[in-house]
């Protein structure tokens, strides 16, 4: 093939009603396509056009809320397929996770990446919130922003706190016993806390009963976890994700001035 | 030896290994770069050129390109984390069954921990929402004007100083203890000791009360211990206070009666925190202050 | 040579990461192969182990149980051919199978033949009753040839 | 995209616009061949991992092994089926088991136009599919309706001990002569 | 330091973009290779089969070209050659093809349009019908008669077609009959090759795919993959001596009766049946995995889930000898199990001090297996000081009624001596009681051995335990035998001077007299204080009956779901080299139960290897029952109690100890529940007043002493009640000439029956003894017997020789006609 024709294709391709459509502008060289390619595109617009310099140093900004929100999508989708294979009842759901281990296809990779990356977004959560107080990115005008941010992490934890039922193993059953006994001991509105005696609280009527659907974990526990897990926060937290990105781009990056 | 890398891989141990080696790497770069920015404001260099703000590199393709880099090299180890270790699953969920220890998720080991010397609506409840409500106020009450956008560590002492205190011993040091030296029984168990669920360890502890002679469910024991815990903020609140007006400090005027309340009580809260585990541990304290509904 | 330094810094991350993740999987611990073991590398706990894997197989040991019931009164339990206290009058006497010349000799298929038909069908002396129709099913007399077998010591 | 990234590159350093971005000189002497290799090569793989992954996404939705109930299974003794049709079967396995003077076979109450169950009319002889009016003879030819061709017959043999086995992997299509090949049917 | 613009990121985009796609190979190999082993099984598998087939082929070739095999076939094959020539040459060829024509011409052209036509006017017919039950009118039923006839006459068009083409069919038929029958002929000569042959190019031409085989059950909640690998485990043949490819042994046992689709594999063997992706896993011998597979014989923990009842099932012998282990020795005195009953095994100790002598107490309390080598009571590891304090304790425990001197009395009246010795014999106590080694052979039966019981047992005590043991100990398997006074004391004396402890005598003798024959000895009241609280902590009342202790409860842990216990939950104490699993720890406890830290208190048992085994295996079996109620095999038979007076006797004769009626009792001797049909009154009831020589010595019945009134009642109730109807009386069988009884006694030689019977003296005496046999059987018993041993006879020894009718019934008239007069064997007791 002769580079003319092969030209010559590209351009009739480049110039047809379809691909314009999808692309709509042509990219040559120029800044303006630069700044186009951000302004045009949807999955770019989360970044500004140009940013300072300083904030393309990995050195600076880790990349832990890039790496976040990437892992983030990552795990949207895994979970999206892992729900395929997932029954939320007691009598099915340790079964659903040995069946992927041993009869669906790459459904054991699925399932230890959805794990560790699980655990890897809560670690680069916390990093992300560490590097952002070191760099004092949470002042003036970035107050609000920042307390987003904390929701998101507090969010983030009972992603991965929810999840952690759905296997159904002892593992999973005994970290969310663990974890919700705490909150039977809410001051107030948890039975076994200061003063929720006083106000009658019993293990059927307090905070940590809402938490499970039941006075022990059970069935309904487990349909709980599930839907906060995959409907309820994911829902949540993209929008609060969506928040969050907005007031990065609107206040810029942090930097010195 | 070989106890401590069986339980390096058992559960997800393995992810608590990683998250202490990368916020060791990282404290380690952050205090690095707060150093250097230090030194170079002491040079009089500052701002440096690069960081002028004012040259901007287009996003296309500059940022993006790195990010995906990121992306790729991140992808890429979840992959392979994913293909060489199974994640955990134990047996069928047993409610008759208890496994020991019986842990809650890594990330909440710190409040399991703390659970350790205190009361579970203050371990489990009161201080998380402290944590919460303290990190969401930071921005308003540090209302230091330096350092924002750059490491530095010389213009936020103190900031710098209580948040790391707070991240790294409060949070990410008892995660690690929870998760690794804490064996069966919630006993404490270094790493060439085996864990052995039929141990028993003798441990009493003592009311505060109880060390000066006063039975602490008494109403003289209650009240003085009562007076202790509130003593331990007035004074902790006060003191300072007395001294910055004294001083007549700018940061206090700055900071405005209700705001220095704020600091001060999340702060020393923060300290009482770490006097009651120092206590509990050296000695055997249980409660200094016994009410018949709560006890702190 | 600059960009050479450049890449080799980069590289330093990716090298740091690929051991990190080798660490992780060199470091998998209490799951030894075969080889490990037969090189030495992993070493059973000897002394209090027990575990209750068939010390025979079953074949075996179902052959012993049939022929303890139907076979040790005449042949001894030993299968020396003196069963216990009856078959002193017998003539011929019973076979004596620990006789590692003879079981050496006679093939699975013929023992199963003569187990099945009695030795009354091969021209011999009739005093061995034809267990076919006793026994039903075939495998259990070739359950029996396999305790045979162990009884003479010899393999096959 | 990267394409589009160098020769920008390329072409700002060589316009010399007022760009402050892009007008630092850029290293003069590029092996354009081996780096136009590396992009096309790099986003090649790229392009690969895709492409495998969403392979992968689509080998994951089918499992090696379902819980469907059996396509093997035991439906009795000859003896047990008199002359006709019996609908013993039809609850449990959706098959009808045929008895005729020499022979036994079994049919699958599968209409062959749209897949709905036909019923069974005793009193009419026939079978009649509520969906459309497909009609079919006992022995599952289509008589009437739109239905395009008999219904199906299923392997059928005997086990050892004379209770007959059927299997619906094994079928057998009358419009293509099937249903004298030995498995469609016992000989009684 | 270069510019960010400057930079370029082209090679690390290509290294990581390159560990990417390796990465992401990697992932598939592991997913299509590394993680499924069971491939490498299944190819290997059908490869093995293949040669398999192969193998056989080859034999079958050699078979096929045998000269024999190959003469047959020959000629049936010129036989054919000439038949099909014929039927070329007669001009049949030419007709059979115009036939052939002719029938796909009718079938086409005429047929199948007439029976279109047939069921649309059917169809017409239908529809008028139901357009009639519409609207009733004349007009309609006009047109539905009309319709009516049209069909009908449509249909006998049809008919008759049909009848031509059958005709024609038919004559097609006839002219090929005899190719027809030569093929027939020919086929089983070619036929096993053929089969063959067909399976080869069955799986080499499309071999069966890769897969994973499921086995799903959802009754038992069960998904059972392990056929991936398992492939050969449910043919006839093992294609390999290894496994994976083993068939399942004993499988006229075990998957007869448990078909793979119904059961599975893993509600017997357990193990983690999903598993596919490591071998390890699929066994379940995995952490995490609470059910580890069980091999072999372990797998009958398994069987109680569903059988409730476990002896004489067959392939379950292991665990219910754990079954009865667990009950015989004692494990139920210190631990609850659910289902177990609560026994107390030993003796009474109410009154032990008067029983037994001290010296002798202390002994035993050492080490009672040393003391008795059948000793069921274990071994507690005493102190000497704990043994001083618990004889004391028991001395104390006396009525203080009886002399209490030891029986041995070396002189004592040779005449009573020679009388007791007659009547011992008689007695058959060697039955039960060894002596010197000897005798004991009743299983189960846990009888002191007699050797040296005199300087055991007071002489009082004896004198009214063999009165009557009842009185004693409840429960004691011993017979109540019907000695008169004089009787018993004969046989005291004569014990007395037989069974004494010579050893101890002669140590004995430089202490006195007094000390020697004493019994009781004044005991230290603070030392048996000590000794009630030792008494008490080793839970001595799980297994005696002691005054005092009627409302302690046993003092080990409950066991009812001791199988499914964690390894965690076991207490491995100071013991670091045992491998951590439930086996290993639970084997070495039962071993050696103190091993693991100080003050635990089970003592040691005196098991033989098997018993652990089967012990173990019970133990593992200890766990809720998971199988649905369908699956539940209740026990055909419970609960026969014999009633009334013939009850009382069986009670007070412990018959059961020896025979079996109805599944109750034990195997030691003949089954009774059909005694009736089986043996005639007149000789039973001599039988009971003096049992003749059926047997060996080892074996043979005591005498009771039964008194004729109790002998009638034992009789009436055999002969009314244990009956089978299946033993109907036979005219035909009592004819008895002596050429039927020569004839039977050809056969009864032929077939070496001698080899196992004995009649008179000659024979061997596996079967019982024949002289009496038709004084004692009746016909129609022997001819059932020999027709079918395993269903009636006292075991399933006995082999089927698979008679015929006529056989039969010679040999049951020769055997009818052995009687005493005739073989002149002296059969009644004379004594």
């Amino acid at each position: 093939m002769d580079k003319k024709s092969d030209a010559k294709i590209k351009e009739v391709v480049t110039s047809s009603q379809i691909w314009k459509s999808i692309f709509r502008r042509k990219h040559d060289d120029t800044k303006r396509s630069r700044v186009l390619a951000i302004v045009g595109n949807f999955f770019m617009h989360l970044h500004p056009i140009s940013v300072a310099r300083h904030a393309l140093a990995l050195k600076f900004t880790w990349c832990m809320g890039g790496v976040t929100f990437l892992l983030f999508l990552f795990l949207t989708l895994g979970g999206v397929l892992l729900m395929f294979y997932y029954h939320p009842t007691t009598g099915e759901a340790y079964w659903d996770i040995k069946d992927l281990h041993y009869s669906v296809p790459f459904g054991k990779i699925l399932r230890n990446t959805h794990r560790w990356g699980g655990h890897l977004m809560v670690i680069t959560v916390m990093v992300h919130m560490f590097r952002v107080f070191m760099t004092g990115s949470y002042k003036r005008p970035r107050e609000f922003n920042w307390a987003i941010g904390v929701i998101l992490l507090v969010f983030t934890l009972l992603l991965s706190f929810t999840g952690y039922l759905l296997t159904w193993d002892q593992l999973g059953m005994w970290a969310i016993t663990v974890g919700t006994n705490m909150a039977r001991a809410t001051p107030f509105i948890g039975h076994e806390g200061p003063f929720g005696e006083q106000l009658g609280m019993t293990a059927h009527n307090d905070v940590r009963f809402a938490l499970l659907g039941g006075s022990v974990v059970g069935a309904n526990a487990l349909l709980r976890a599930y839907v906060w897990h995959c409907i309820a926060i994911p829902l949540i937290v993209t929008f609060l994700i969506g928040v969050h990105f907005w007031r990065v781009r609107k206040d810029g990056f942090s930097g010195s001035l | 030896m070989s106890n401590i890398i069986h339980i390096l891989f058992l559960k997800d141990n393995e992810a608590i290994a990683l998250f202490g080696i990368i916020v060791i790497f990282f404290v380690i770069v952050a205090f690095r770069e707060a150093i250097k920015n230090d030194r170079l404001k002491r040079e009089g260099k500052w701002p440096p050129e690069e960081q002028s703000g004012k040259d901007k590199v287009l996003a296309w393709p500059f940022l993006v390109r790195k990010e995906f880099l990121v992306a790729i090299f991140v992808m890429m180890g979840v992959l392979i984390w994913g293909i060489v270790r199974n994640a955990p699953l134990e047996e069928f969920a047993n409610a008759n069954v208890t496994p020991n220890p019986s842990k809650a998720p890594w990330y909440f080991l710190g409040l399991q921990e703390m659970l350790v010397y205190f009361d579970p609506w203050i371990a489990g409840v009161l201080f998380p929402s402290l944590i919460i409500v303290g990190l969401m106020a930071i921005p308003y009450i540090d209302i230091n004007p330096k350092g924002n956008g750059y490491y530095t560590f010389r213009e936020r002492k103190f900031a710098v100083s209580v948040f790391a205190f707070g991240f790294l011993f409060l949070w990410v040091v008892l995660i690690i203890v929870g998760v690794f030296f804490r064996g069966t029984g919630w006993l404490w168990y270094w790493p060439w000791q085996e864990w052995d669920p039929h141990a028993i360890v003798a441990e009493t502890n003592y009311d505060f009360t109880q060390f000066i002679g006063i039975d602490s469910k008494s109403l003289l024991g209650s009240v003085i211990g009562g007076s202790v815990v509130v003593m331990y903020y007035f004074l902790g609140m006060a003191i300072p206070y007395a001294i910055m007006r004294a001083k007549n400090s700018g940061t206090l005027q700055k900071l405005g009666f209700i705001r220095y309340m704020v600091v001060a009580f999340l702060f020393w809260s923060m300290i009482g925190l770490t006097i009651k585990i120092f206590l509990r541990l050296v000695f055997h304290l249980k409660y200094a202050w016994v009410t018949p509904w709560f006890n702190i | 040579m600059e960009k050479y330094k450049l890449i080799q810094k980069k590289f330093g991350v990716i090298i740091f990461s690929v051991l990190i993740v080798l660490m992780f999987y060199a470091c998998q611990p209490l799951v030894y192969s075969e080889e490990d073991i037969a090189a030495g590398v992993y070493v059973k706990p000897e002394g209090h182990v027990f575990t209750l894997k068939p010390k025979e197989s079953f074949e075996i040991r179902n052959g012993r149980i049939v022929y303890n019931e139907h076979c040790a009164p005449c042949h001894g339990d030993t299968g020396k051919g003196n069963g216990n206290y009856y078959a002193s009058g017998l003539e011929p006497k019973p076979r004596n199978f620990t006789d590692a010349e003879f079981m050496n000799k006679v093939k699975d298929d013929y023992l199963f033949e003569v187990i099945w038909k009695g030795t009354a069908a091969f021209g011999k002396s009739p005093y061995c009753p034809p267990w076919g129709d006793t026994l039903k099913e075939g495998e259990k007399v070739g359950n029996i040839i396999s305790f045979l077998r162990t009884l003479a010591g010899a393999g096959k | 995209m990267t394409e589009n990234r160098v020769e920008a590159e390329n072409k700002s350093t060589n316009s010399g616009t007022t760009d402050k971005v892009a007008n630092n000189a850029c290293p003069s002497v590029r092996r354009v061949g081996r780096r136009k290799f590396m992009y096309y090569g790099g986003w090649g793989v790229i392009g690969l991992f895709i492409a495998s992954v969403l392979g992968s996404t689509v080998r994951f939705f089918f499992p090696r092994t379902l819980f469907e109930p059996p396509t093997m299974y035991t439906i009795g003794y000859l003896f047990e089926y008199a002359q006709g049709v019996s609908e013993r079967f039809k609850q449990l396995r959706r098959i009808w088991v045929v008895r005729e003077v020499d022979k036994l076979y079994v049919i699958g109450a599968k209409c062959t136009h749209l897949g709905c169950t036909p019923n069974w009319l005793a009193a009419e002889g026939k079978f009649k599919c509520p969906c459309h009016g497909s009609g079919f003879t006992p022995d599952g030819i289509n008589i009437e309706g739109p239905a395009p061709r008999p219904l199906e017959r299923f392997k059928v043999t005997l086990a050892e001990d004379g209770e007959i086995t059927v299997d619906e992997g094994t079928s057998f299509r009358g419009e293509r002569r099937e249903w004298d090949k030995p498995g469609a049917f016992i000989s009684v | 330091m270069k510019k960010e613009e400057q930079k370029s990121y082209v090679l690390m985009y290509a290294i990581c973009a390159a560990i990417l796609i390796i990465v992401q190979a990697w992932a598939i190999w592991n997913e299509v290779v590394g993680k499924r082993p069971w491939k490498d099984y299944q190819r290997k598998f059908y490869s093995l089969l293949i040669d398999n087939i192969n193998d056989d082929i080859e034999e079958e070739k050699k078979r096929f070209d045998g000269p024999d095999v190959q003469k047959e076939y020959q000629e049936v094959a010129q036989k054919l050659e000439k038949a099909k020539k014929e039927f070329k040459m007669s001009g049949n060829q030419n007709e059979f093809n115009k036939l052939e024509e002719a029938i796909r011409n009718i079938r086409s052209k005429e047929l199948s349009p007439l029976q279109l036509q047939l069921s649309d006017i059917r169809n017409r017919v239908l529809e008028e019908e139901y357009l009639y039950t519409k609207d009733r009118t004349e007009e309609r039923k006009v047109i539905l008669d009309k319709l009516k006839e049209e069909a009908s006459e449509a249909l006998s068009i049809v008919e008759k077609v049909k009848a031509r083409l059958a005709e024609m069919q038919e004559r097609k038929i006839a002219l090929t009959t005899q190719i027809e029958k030569y093929e027939e002929e020919l086929k089983p000569f070619v036929a096993p090759i053929n089969k063959l042959q067909e399976r080869l190019t069955l799986l080499t031409r499309k071999r069966p795919s890769l897969q994973e085989y499921q086995i799903h059950i959802p009754a038992l909640n069960e998904v059972d993959r392990c056929k991936s690998c398992h492939l050969g485990i449910d043919r006839d043949e093992s294609i390999s001596d290894k496994q994976p490819f083993k068939k399942h042994p004993g499988s006229y046992i075990f998957l007869k009766n448990h078909p793979l689709k119904d059961f599975g594999c893993t509600v017997c063997h357990e193990g983690q049946g999903g598993a596919t992706t490591s071998v390890e896993k699929a066994h379940g011998e995995v952490e995490y995995w609470l059910h580890p597979m069980l091999r072999g014989s372990l797998a009958q923990a398994s069987c109680i889930k569903c059988h409730e009842r476990t002896d004489d099932l067959p392939g379950a012998e292991m665990v219910s000898m754990g079954q009865r282990l667990v009950v015989e020795r004692g494990c139920v005195g210190c631990h609850d199990v659910e289902g177990f009953p609560t026994v107390k095994i030993g003796p009474p100790l109410t009154f032990v001090g008067e029983k037994v002598s001290y010296k002798w107490l202390k002994t035993w309390l050492k080490d009672p297996h040393e003391t008795y080598e059948k000793a069921r009571m274990p071994n507690f590891m005493l102190s000497d000081e704990e043994i001083e304090n618990i004889a004391d304790f028991f001395e104390g425990l006396s009525r203080g009624e009886l002399e209490t001197m030891i029986a041995a009395d070396p002189d004592v009246d040779e005449e009573k001596y020679q009388r007791g010795m007659a009547l011992y014999n008689s007695s058959r106590c060697v039955i039960c009681h060894p002596r010197e080694g000897r005798g004991g052979a009743v299983k189960y039966v846990y009888a002191p051995d007699h050797t040296k019981i005199a300087s055991k047992i007071s002489k009082d005590w004896l004198f009214r335990w063999i009165k009557n043991p009842q009185a004693y100990h409840p429960d004691t398997k011993m017979p109540h035998f019907r000695f008169t006074d004089k009787e018993a004391e004969e046989l005291v004396t004569f014990m007395s001077a037989e069974f004494i402890d010579w050893d101890a005598v002669d140590e004995e003798e430089e202490e006195g007299e007094e000390v020697v024959k004493a019994v009781k000895r004044d005991s230290d009241p603070a030392s048996a204080e000590k000794g009630r609280e030792l008494v008490k902590n080793y839970g001595c009342y799980g297994c005696h009956e002691i005054k005092g202790f009627e409302n302690e409860s046993k003092i080990g842990v409950e066991l009812t779901s001791f199988g499914s216990k964690s390894v965690e939950l076991l207490d491995f104490g100071v013991v670091k080299d045992l491998e951590r699993s439930w086996l290993s720890w639970t084997m070495a406890k039962l071993k050696d139960p103190r091993q693991f830290r100080e003050g635990i208190r089970m003592p040691k048992f005196s098991f033989t290897d098997e018993d652990f085994d089967a012990l173990v295996c019970l133990l593992k079996s200890f766990k809720e029952r998971t199988v649905p109620v369908n699956y539940f095999v209740k026990a055909t038979t419970v609960g026969y109690e014999p009633q009334g007076k013939f009850g009382k006797i069986v009670e007070d004769l412990n018959c059961l100890v020896c025979h079996r009626i109805k599944d109750k009792g034990a195997n030691f001797a003949p089954d009774l529940t059909y005694e009736g049909s089986r043996v005639k009154r007149e000789w039973l009831e001599d039988f009971l007043r003096a049992p003749d020589i059926l047997r060996p010595l080892f074996q043979q019945m005591p005498r009771f002493n039964l008194s004729e009134e109790e002998i009638k009642i034992v009789a009436d109730y055999i002969t009314l009640v244990l009956v089978d109807d299946e033993v109907i009386a036979r005219e035909d069988l009592g004819e008895i000439t002596s050429d039927n009884v020569e004839r039977g006694k050809k056969i009864y030689n032929e077939k070496g029956c001698q080899a196992c019977h004995q009649i008179g003296i000659e024979g061997g005496a596996v079967g019982p003894n024949l002289s009496v046999a038709g004084d004692r059987l009746t016909p129609e018993y022997i001819y059932m017997h020999l027709k079918d041993p395993q269903k009636w006879g006292s075991s399933n020894v006995a082999p089927n020789y698979g008679l015929d009718d006529e056989e039969l019934t010679y040999l049951t008239k020769y055997l009818s006609d052995l009687r005493a007069k005739k073989v002149g064997f002296l059969w009644k007791n004379t004594n």
